[in-house]
Parts: C-alpha cells; structure tokens; sequence
C-alpha cells in the first residue's frame, strides 16, 4: 500500500554539475520499502508545473539511531525540467512523494548476485545490495560510466559486501570502455550460478541481456518509461514482454519497472 | 447537518457526485489499495472493446503547459475478460463500476453493452462515443449527430443499464450533441473527453507521440469543459458529468454550477491518487458553508450578469 | 550563412515570421517606446470596425491554468479615427501593418476593408470572422462554411490589399473553413482566435467576466492549435499564419513544422513585452544550427510516423 | 521608455504577516521613475505561474552612496497567488520586472498636497511626498487602516517633511473610525489651495473624491484595476472616464492609473 508523503528536504547532496542524492523524510514510505522499488516525486511541490510527478528509484534508506526508518534518499541526474527541481531542491522544502511503488527485485534462489548499472541506473542497487548481503548472497556490482568523475557512490558497495568493477569510456578508472567488457570477461570464468540484475541507458541493458543469453544465465531489468502515474492508471509506461500466447504490452509501473530480461521485446521500448 | 451528496441518473442512485474517469483510473482495482473504492460515487473504468486491444506503441503520453497529451490508443483487456478477471474483484471492493464501452461498429458496442447487462455487477454504462476505426466511412459516430443518435438509441435497445454517452469536445456545438443523446434515450451524459491536439519535437521534427496527436486533459482544458457543460445545461434535462482539469473541491464545485450533477477526476489523479476524500470533504463543507442542503441543489445556479451580447460572438472576439 | 526570413503573404513579402497578434498589441504605437516595430514581420492591430465601440463592461480578463480568458468586446476607436490618428504613426514607425477588421454586417466588412484600402500604409487586411452581432441570425460567419465564403469574396471583390481570414477553433473541423477561405480568395488565413471558455467564482456562483464567457489564449491552448494548422496545412496551398500559446522560438519552430509559413504573438508579448528579438533571432539560430536555407524550407515539414490509426478517431480514444 | 529587468531580490522586510517591502536591483528602472508610476512583476519568476505579470507601485527608489538609483521596493499585500509569491520571495532569486509603467502624479502648481492612503494604497506616496519635498510644496499624509499594526512605514513621511494624520478603525492609533474623519476636518479648517491625492481602497477612493468635490478642491486618484499587460495593449484595465462629448472606457494602465477623480464614473469600475 503506497503511500502520498509531504516529504520535507532533509539534504541535498550535490555530487556534480548534474548528479545530485536527495534525502527527504518519509518514513512510512521507507518502513514499507523493498528493493529495487521507486517513487514518484512531484518535483515542483505541489500545485507547481510541470504537472506529473517523476519516478525516482528509491537509492537508501535512512534510519534513525534505533535503525527504524525515517527517509530516503533518490540519486538524480538532470536532464530536464523536473530533475533539475530536484537538482536545485532546497533543503526544507516539501515535496509530495509516493511510493513505494512497482515490483522489487527477488533475491537469487540460489548462487551469487551480480548488478550492472549505468550512470544513473545505480539508482536502485543500494537497497538490493543490503538485502544481498542480509540473505548472504554473494554479490558483484559492474558500474560504468563516461569518466572517472561520474562514477558516484560506487564506496557505498564495498560495505555491502559487493565486488567492485568499474569502467569508464576514456578509461580514467578501471576498464577502458563500456561495462559489458569486465562483465563478458567474468561470466567467462563464472563457474556457479550467477542471476545478473541491471539498470542503466537502454543500449547498456540490452547488451547486457544479450551477454546473459549468451552465457545462459538469468538476468532481471530495471527499465526506465515515462510514466504519467505510476500506479497502473494511465497505461502509459507499457513495455511490450513476451507472453505464453504472445508479446503485450503491459504496464511497467505496476508489472515492472523489474522484468525478466529475455522477456523484453527490445526492439518496441520507447526509451 | 449533513449535506445530501447523493446523485440520480437514471435508475442509478450514486452516493456522491465524484466519480474516477475513465482511462485514468485503470480497471479501478489498481488503486484499491491506496483508496477504499466503495467511497467513490463511481468508478469509470478504461473503455473496453468486445476484444481484448493492444493500443498504441509508445511514448503515448507528453507533457504540455498544464495538461497532457495522450494517445494510449485504448489498449484493454475486451470486455469478456474484464467481466471474468476484473468484475468480480471491483463488486468485492463495493465500487460502483461504470464501465466505458467502445465499438469499431454500431454492432459492437451493442454486443459490448449486451455482456455488461447480463453480468453481476455493473451500475452504469459510459458509452464512448469517440473512439477509432468505426464503420460509417471513418466519421466517428461521436462526430456527426445522426451517428451519435444511432448509436444511442441502438444501444438503448440492447440494454436497460443507465446509459451515459460520453461527449468529445472536438465540436462545433456540445449542446447540440448532447440534446441528440437525450432524444435517443441516454440517461445522462459526460463531457468532456479529450481535446485533439499535436506536439513537435523540433530537433528530429517527429510528433512527440509514436501515434501522431494525442488528446489534452488536465487543467489547461477546464475554462473551455466548464463553458460546454454550461452550453449543455440549458439544452438538455438529464443528469451531466462534467470533467476536464478538475484538480480540487473547488473545480469540481464550479462545474456543478455551471451545470454538473456529478463529476469525474481523470488526470489529477495521476497526480495526485489520493484527492478523492479531499474531493468529497470538500464539497461537502462547501455546501455546509453556504447552507446548500444537497448537491442537487447546486447544479445549474451560476448567476447571470447582464449578458448584453451573444456569449459565443462576443467571448472570441477579443 | 543568414538564413532567409521573409515571408510572402499574397503580393506582401514580410521580413521575418514573426507578428504581434490583434488585440495582444494595441494600435502598435504603445509599444514604440519599447520596441523597434520595423524589425518585426508584422504588427497586427486591434479589431476595428467602422465605428466607434465601447466594449465590455470589466473585469475583461481572468487568468486560468496556463492561459487567460478575454472578453474585451472588441474596444476599439473604429477605422477612419484609425487611418487619422494611427496610421501615419505606426507607417513612420516603419512597421508593417496588418489591419484586423471586424463588421457585424457583411456591408460593414466590405465598407471597413474599403476605407483601408484607399488608405496610405496598410500591408494587409485580417477578416476577424469571429465578430459579436452578426446579421445572419446571429451565427458567425466564421462558424458557418457557407458565411466564411460569403464574406472572404464580399471584401475580396472590395480590396487588392492581401486578405487574410483568421478562423475560429471551436469548430470541428477548421480545415474545411481553410479551405472555404482559400476557394474564395483568400490571400492567406490566420488561426487560432480564442477557444470560447468560461470560469465561474464559486463563491458568489457569477462569472469571472462580466461577459459571462471570454475566449481562452497562452499556453494551454498551444497543442490544440498545433493540430489545426497541422490540419490545414493538409487541404491548403496558401500560406497560413500560426498562432496559440507561442512564447519563445521553440514554440514558433514548432508551429512552423507543423505548417505555419508565419506566426504570431499574443498573450506571451503581455507577460514579455520585449519577447520580439528572441523569437526572431531564434529563429534564426534553429535554421542555422539545422542548415536550413530559408524558413519557408521549414514548413510543414513533420516528419511521419507511421500513423497506422487515422489520427482524429484515436486520439481521443484514450 | 520602460525596461525589462531580470531584478535580483536585495531584501524582503516582513512588516506583518500580510505586508512586506519587497527590495529588488533594478537601476534602469530606478533611474527613469517618476512619482506613482509603477512596475509589472513576475511574480513566480520567469516561465512560472501565474502567467500573468502584477502591478505594484513603485514604493521607494533606492540610491548608493553617491546617489545613484540602484534599485527599487515595493509594499506589498499579500491577497491571492502573485502577492504571495512577493510575501514568500527569497533574497536573491531573480524577478522579471518592467517599467517605470503610467501617468505619474504632477506636483500641484500652487498650494499645498494631501496624500490620502489606505491600507496598500501608501504604495505611491513616498516618491510623491520626496518631489514634494524637492519641490516645496507642503504636504500632510491621512494615512488609516484596520488597526494601529496595520499602518505600516508611516515613519518615512516625517524626515519627507509630510505632516501626519493617522486613523484606524479599532482607534488603537489616531482617530477612530475611517481616514475621511479627520480629512473632512481638515478640509473644513483648509484655506489656501489643496490638491488631495488618494490611493487605497476603492470605497475609500471614492469617499475621498466626493469630500474633495463636496469642499471644492482637486483631487487625483491612482486606480487599481486588474491589468493584462501594464502597456497599454490588451484592453483588459479599462476605467470609464468623462470625455468632453460622453464617458468612455480607457486604459488605466497608460492613460492612468492616476486620474482626475471628478472625470471618474466610479459605479463602473470593476475592483
Ligand atoms: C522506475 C524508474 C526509476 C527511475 N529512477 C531514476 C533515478 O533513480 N534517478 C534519476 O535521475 N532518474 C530516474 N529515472 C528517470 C527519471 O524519471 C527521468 O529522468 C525523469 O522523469 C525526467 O524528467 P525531466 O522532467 O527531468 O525530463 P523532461 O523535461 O520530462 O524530459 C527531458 C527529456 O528526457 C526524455 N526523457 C524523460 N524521461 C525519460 C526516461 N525515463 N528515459 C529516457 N528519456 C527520458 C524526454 O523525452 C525529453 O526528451 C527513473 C525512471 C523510472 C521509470
Ligand atoms: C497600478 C497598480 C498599482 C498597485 N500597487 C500595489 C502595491 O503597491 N502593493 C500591493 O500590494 N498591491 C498593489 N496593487 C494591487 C496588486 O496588483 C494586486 O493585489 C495583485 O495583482 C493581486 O494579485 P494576486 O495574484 O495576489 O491575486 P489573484 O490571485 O490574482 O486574485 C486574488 C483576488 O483578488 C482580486 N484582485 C486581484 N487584483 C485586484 C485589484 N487590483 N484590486 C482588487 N481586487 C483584486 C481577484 O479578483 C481575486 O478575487 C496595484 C495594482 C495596480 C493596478
Ligand atoms: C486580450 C486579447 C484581445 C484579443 N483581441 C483580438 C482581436 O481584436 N482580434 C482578433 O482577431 N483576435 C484577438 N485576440 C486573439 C489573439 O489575436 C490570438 O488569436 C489568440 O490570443 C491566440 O494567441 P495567443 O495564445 O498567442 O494569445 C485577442 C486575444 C487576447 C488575449
Ligand atoms: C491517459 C488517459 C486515458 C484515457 N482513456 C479514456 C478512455 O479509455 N475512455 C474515455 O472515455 N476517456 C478516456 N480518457 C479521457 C478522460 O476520461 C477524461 O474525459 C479527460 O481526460 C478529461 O478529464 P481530466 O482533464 O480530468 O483528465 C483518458 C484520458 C487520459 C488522460
Ligand atoms: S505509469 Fe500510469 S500505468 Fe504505468
Ligand atoms: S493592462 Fe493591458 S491595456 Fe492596460
């Protein structure tokens, strides 16, 4: 049960010129919060344009010293008119935000947990890391970016327990090109059961999932529509996914934003 | 005291005049566990053929100054697995289902209305009278007064549910349309649905939308929905739901007296899924304020200023 | 390379695209102090007729979500005062002046249009063909096919000047109004006016016009008026000027790739009086940026994609 | 000729929980004012909503060192959307701000001036009351509101050299009851010439005219219609005034907003 939080701004973390984590209080949202889940945040306040609220992956949960929930945090890349309010969102400023919303990610049944995230796609792989490391699954997270300095909160992983791979496009930090590289090279020498989570730009996942099939391992998708609600009402943010009769188009809101990889007609997303 | 909030259409006694609009509110079941259904006058669900339809490829939704543009292109599950899936579920939760029902044919809504009559559970039928591909050489039945007329009386003939022909916009003269559904034997009607309009990208000069235009909701299109419904209230005698843009109490109050008896909420709820109650309390402090013992009792009372001029002249004139 | 910018309206070329909307601009004269009116394509005047009018009683505006209703009545100082007093202002102001004008008769049209005729400095005439008190029992011309012929060739037969209809959106069909201007002489059409709207206080249940209604402009008009000239542009070869919502150059571009030749200004010149060289040199940088030679090689140049529905059906299917 | 400015915020004076003086940089509008004129702001800052600009007497002009106009204030009253986005305005952020706008008020070629505000209606007189002062002219301000916290910043009068009359309804400063007591008793004690200019309240206004008709002096009202553009190009702030041959609508913006009260057919205005 989702829930509508005039979230006050606790802090707004300026990573960049473009990259910000934004940590609002909300806690019956981030009591009720499972991993992978997002948000969608009306960035203007309310009544403010533009007038549909934004999805947000929720990045962390904040608690209180007790460890009872009281926030949450979403990192955010601008690039137009509602993530630059969220860039530019002062810290006691109230925001309405609801959530939490969509399908979490599941945990492997058995084997390790690898996550591959993309610039911002990093978004929903804090939440599933702890969760990773509570079930004791063993788990490596892939993150590449264009250069050294885009690769933001990549420290918070190791205390997660998750191996860390990086790549940069000019090879600043780690590899030298794009993610898929470090991640062809160790499901190579994978011997056990691996399932791949990925999020990140859409050409990224789906050469992710290409990877997967190939080396015939499970992978999940965390795919990024334009949603207008968020909760299954408007049918806007449908993802065409292939079905026992045949492919439809089913809202990624409330079916996603997780989807099995080989499932995605990828040629039919809108982004 | 309290207020009485209770609505007729037809045979159909609704419990408050705040209904959730059609396409805007999935198969209401979506939103059940955010918000008790039964607390709704109605719940209009997205329109329904007799087959199930995939709509639109996507993006099918863009943002435009206080409004937005959709072209969903009526993806729905058809009307037999939503009686089967989705009828049973929505009569649990105690919701009052209108259901929106649309044809490529005057048969098919007549079929369409037939199933819905004999299942458990439905309280009105929505007819959608703007839908795409209809028979009639690609003029839409909502678009001339003769299709609008048939289509009306036919599904008349087919069912004894209250009937409410929805309304587009995209014409010269609502009212006229309206009284055409009244003659042909609607119960009430609803207006308006969605304004044809297009947008640009201007770097790649494609339309915004994969479908090429879109229809506008939302708050930009209210002054022109209030300004229809009032045209329709002095022509017909039956109940109107009025929407487009209503956002508040105090927008669903202003069209129930430019003429509305109830109202639908259709895109301010993916804004904002829990207005409902603030809707409702809303209305009903307004009419404690002002002493007004029922909504009836508001419909249809805008005062008049000496209106010196022809209103449609004169208002474009500038 | 600087892209070309005129604009060829009949025997009119104009220097940019770009013209201050009727009513949204005064005689011109008032913004001489901010603005330099030869650097302008062109500089619509308030609606004149032959005489004298007094206009509405205010309040005359109210703003709405994204967007404004007027109801001003046509104030104006009717045409001869005009050529007297105006006229030989705004011609030794350089501006190219476009006469908006108004009759509630068809005799009174044709007498208008003559009077600027046989005046000094006037580019070209625009037939307000949405005017209050018209003969014809009260139906506007410009809501009818057949009084939209009657009155372009009346004042066609009266004038050389180059004639421009603006056409009215709260039809269903504008393009076939564009097209019954074109049949009959037209030079070029303008649209959209405003969208007939209304807004009520709740509080004292009157309208916020006195006028009861008022004509819906800005932003929130803007998708609806992209898709009528986009809709025209399919049916007419003359040129059409584009206008609803515009304010900034984006806006313009889009208008013009959807089928505008040129565009004007309105409501967005209240907000930014000084708007004039950002629109028009933004223009220019769009063409630039694209190698675009000329801004005539913009229009109606959207791109398709597949419309695989007829779009007016869909889009308002939801 | 009046300029538009992207005005930075300089300072914001709550005075009340309605009424702040709003500072803002604005030289070339400084430089060009003249007394009652006034400027159209937005309020929301540009490409926000409201789309409309409002209109606000320009309150003060303020000077550096060396007396150079840098900037100007208004006095604001918060009263629906626009006036409390001026309450809530942050020092720093950027408003669009055009003018010098209007008829400004002209000193009186003989004899004495009273300013006669109410309420909000103070915005013009402080600009009035220094080029009285340059001018010698001697002035008095009748200045009323609801209650004594109410009448803000009549301080400003006394160094302008304006002799002050105060009234409130409550009596809790000056007279009890409305400005026009102690106005109809000074003009029942006046001998040399009066000019009375008036500002506030449109009942108020028009009290003050019909005293000023029935005591035989001058009066100059400063209307407050509701105003489209400020410029004279949308029709939308129409007074009806006396015209040699019959009343006509005109534009309070560039033919006002100050007026001749005799000329004004007060029944017809909107506000
Ligand atoms: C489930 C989900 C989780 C998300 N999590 C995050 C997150 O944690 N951090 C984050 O920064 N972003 C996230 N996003 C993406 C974010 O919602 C969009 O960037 C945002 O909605 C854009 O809004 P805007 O107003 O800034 O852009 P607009 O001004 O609306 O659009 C600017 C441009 O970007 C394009 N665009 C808009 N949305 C998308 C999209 N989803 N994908 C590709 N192009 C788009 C538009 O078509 C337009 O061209 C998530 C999206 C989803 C669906
Ligand atoms: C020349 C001029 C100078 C002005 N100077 C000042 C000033 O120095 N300080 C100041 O605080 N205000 C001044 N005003 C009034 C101010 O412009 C309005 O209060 C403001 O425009 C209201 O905007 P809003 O968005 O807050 O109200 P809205 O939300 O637009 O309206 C709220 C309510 O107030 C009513 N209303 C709006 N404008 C007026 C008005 N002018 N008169 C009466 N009722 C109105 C509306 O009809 C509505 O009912 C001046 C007005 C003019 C024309
Ligand atoms: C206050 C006002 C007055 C107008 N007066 C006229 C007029 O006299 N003649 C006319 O043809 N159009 C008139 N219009 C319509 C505009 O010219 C224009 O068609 C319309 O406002 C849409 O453009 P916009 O959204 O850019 O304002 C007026 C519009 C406004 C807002
Ligand atoms: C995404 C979306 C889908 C819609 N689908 C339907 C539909 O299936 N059937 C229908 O009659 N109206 C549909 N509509 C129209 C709405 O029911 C309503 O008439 C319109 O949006 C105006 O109200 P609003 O401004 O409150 O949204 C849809 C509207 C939107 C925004
Ligand atoms: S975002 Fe509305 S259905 Fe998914
Ligand atoms: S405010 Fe526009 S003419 Fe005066």
């Amino acid at each position: 049960m989702p829930a509508d939080v005039d979230a006050r701004v606790v802090e707004n973390r300026r990573l960049s010129s473009d990259y910000n984590v934004l940590v609002v209080h909300a806690p019956a949202i981030a009591a009720a919060a499972a991993p992978g889940q997002f948000v969608m945040i009306r960035t203007a306040g309310a009544g403010g344009a533009p007038l549909l609220r934004r999805p947000f992956s929720i990045f962390q949960i904040v608690r209180d010293a007790g460890g009872t929930p009281t926030g949450l945090s979403i990192i955010n890349k601008k690039i137009g008119t509602g993530t630059s309010q969220i860039y530019d969102a002062r810290v006691d400023a109230t925001l309405p935000v609801l959530g939490p919303l969509g399908r979490p990610f599941v945990p492997p049944a058995s084997g390790d947990a690898w996550m591959v995230a993309g610039g911002v796609g990093l978004g929903p792989f804090v939440t599933l890391a702890e969760t990773l490391q509570r079930a004791a699954v063993p788990s490596k997270l892939f993150y590449g970016a264009r250069t050294a300095a885009d690769l933001h909160c990549a420290d918070l992983f190791a205390p997660l327990g998750a191996e860390l791979h990086l790549a940069t496009e000019d090879g600043s930090t780690g590899d030298r090109g794009f993610i898929t590289g470090p991640l062809e090279r160790a499901l190579g020498q994978a011997r056990g059961d691996v399932t791949i989570y990925t999020c990140g730009p859409t050409p990224m996942m789906r050469a992710v999932a290409a990877l997967a099939a190939r080396f015939n391992r499970a992978c999940v998708v965390s795919l990024e529509q334009v949603m207008g609600c968020g909760m299954g009402g408007c049918y806007s943010c449908v993802v065409k996914v292939r079905q026992p009769d045949r492919p439809r188009f089913v809202r990624s809101c409330i079916d996603g934003p997780v989807f099995d990889a080989a499932s995605v007609v990828w040629e039919e997303l809108a982004h | 005291m309290t207020p009485d909030l209770t609505v007729r259409i037809g045979a159909l006694t609704i419990a408050n005049p705040v209904i959730a609009a059609s396409g805007c509110f999935g198969y209401g079941v979506e939103y059940a566990s955010a918000i008790d259904l039964s607390t709704l006058g109605g719940v209009a669900v997205k329109g329904l053929f007799l087959q199930e339809r995939d709509g639109h490829a996507p993006p099918r939704i863009v943002e435009t100054p206080a409004g937005m543009l959709n072209a969903i292109g009526l993806q729905g599950i058809g009307v037999h697995r939503f009686v089967g899936e989705k009828l049973p579920e929505l009569r649990a939760l105690g919701a009052t289902v209108i259901v929106n029902i649309c044809g490529s044919t005057l048969d098919e809504y007549v079929e369409v209305a037939r199933v819905l009559s004999d299942a458990e559970g439905v309280a009105a039928l929505e007819l959608n009278i703007s839908c795409p591909n209809i028979k009639e050489g690609g003029i839409q039945f909502g678009c001339s007064l003769g299709g609008t007329h048939d289509v009306v009386s036919a599904v008349r003939k087919a069912t004894t549910l209250p009937l409410i022909p929805k309304l587009t916009p995209n014409v010269t003269d609502p009212s006229s349309f309206a009284r055409a559904a009244e003659e042909a034997g609607a119960d009430a009607i609803s207006l308006v649905n969605t304004f044809l309009a297009m947008a640009i990208d201007i770097e790649t000069r494609l339309p915004k939308l994969t479908n090429g235009m879109g229809g506008l909701s939302g708050p930009a299109i209210r002054p022109i929905a209030v300004r229809m419904v009032y045209e329709c209230r002095q022509v017909v005698k039956i109940p109107i739901i009025g929407m487009g843009g209503i956002a508040s109490a105090e927008d669903a109050i202003e069209f129930m007296i430019a003429g509305a008896n109830a109202v639908q909420v259709g895109t301010a709820n993916f804004t904002d899924p829990f207005i409902w109650p603030r809707v409702i309390d809303g209305i009903t402090s307004y009419l404690q304020r002002h002493n007004i013992a029922s909504a009836a009792d508001l419909v249809g009372t805008v005062a008049s200023r000496k209106p010196s001029v022809p209103a449609k002249a004169a208002a474009t004139s500038g």
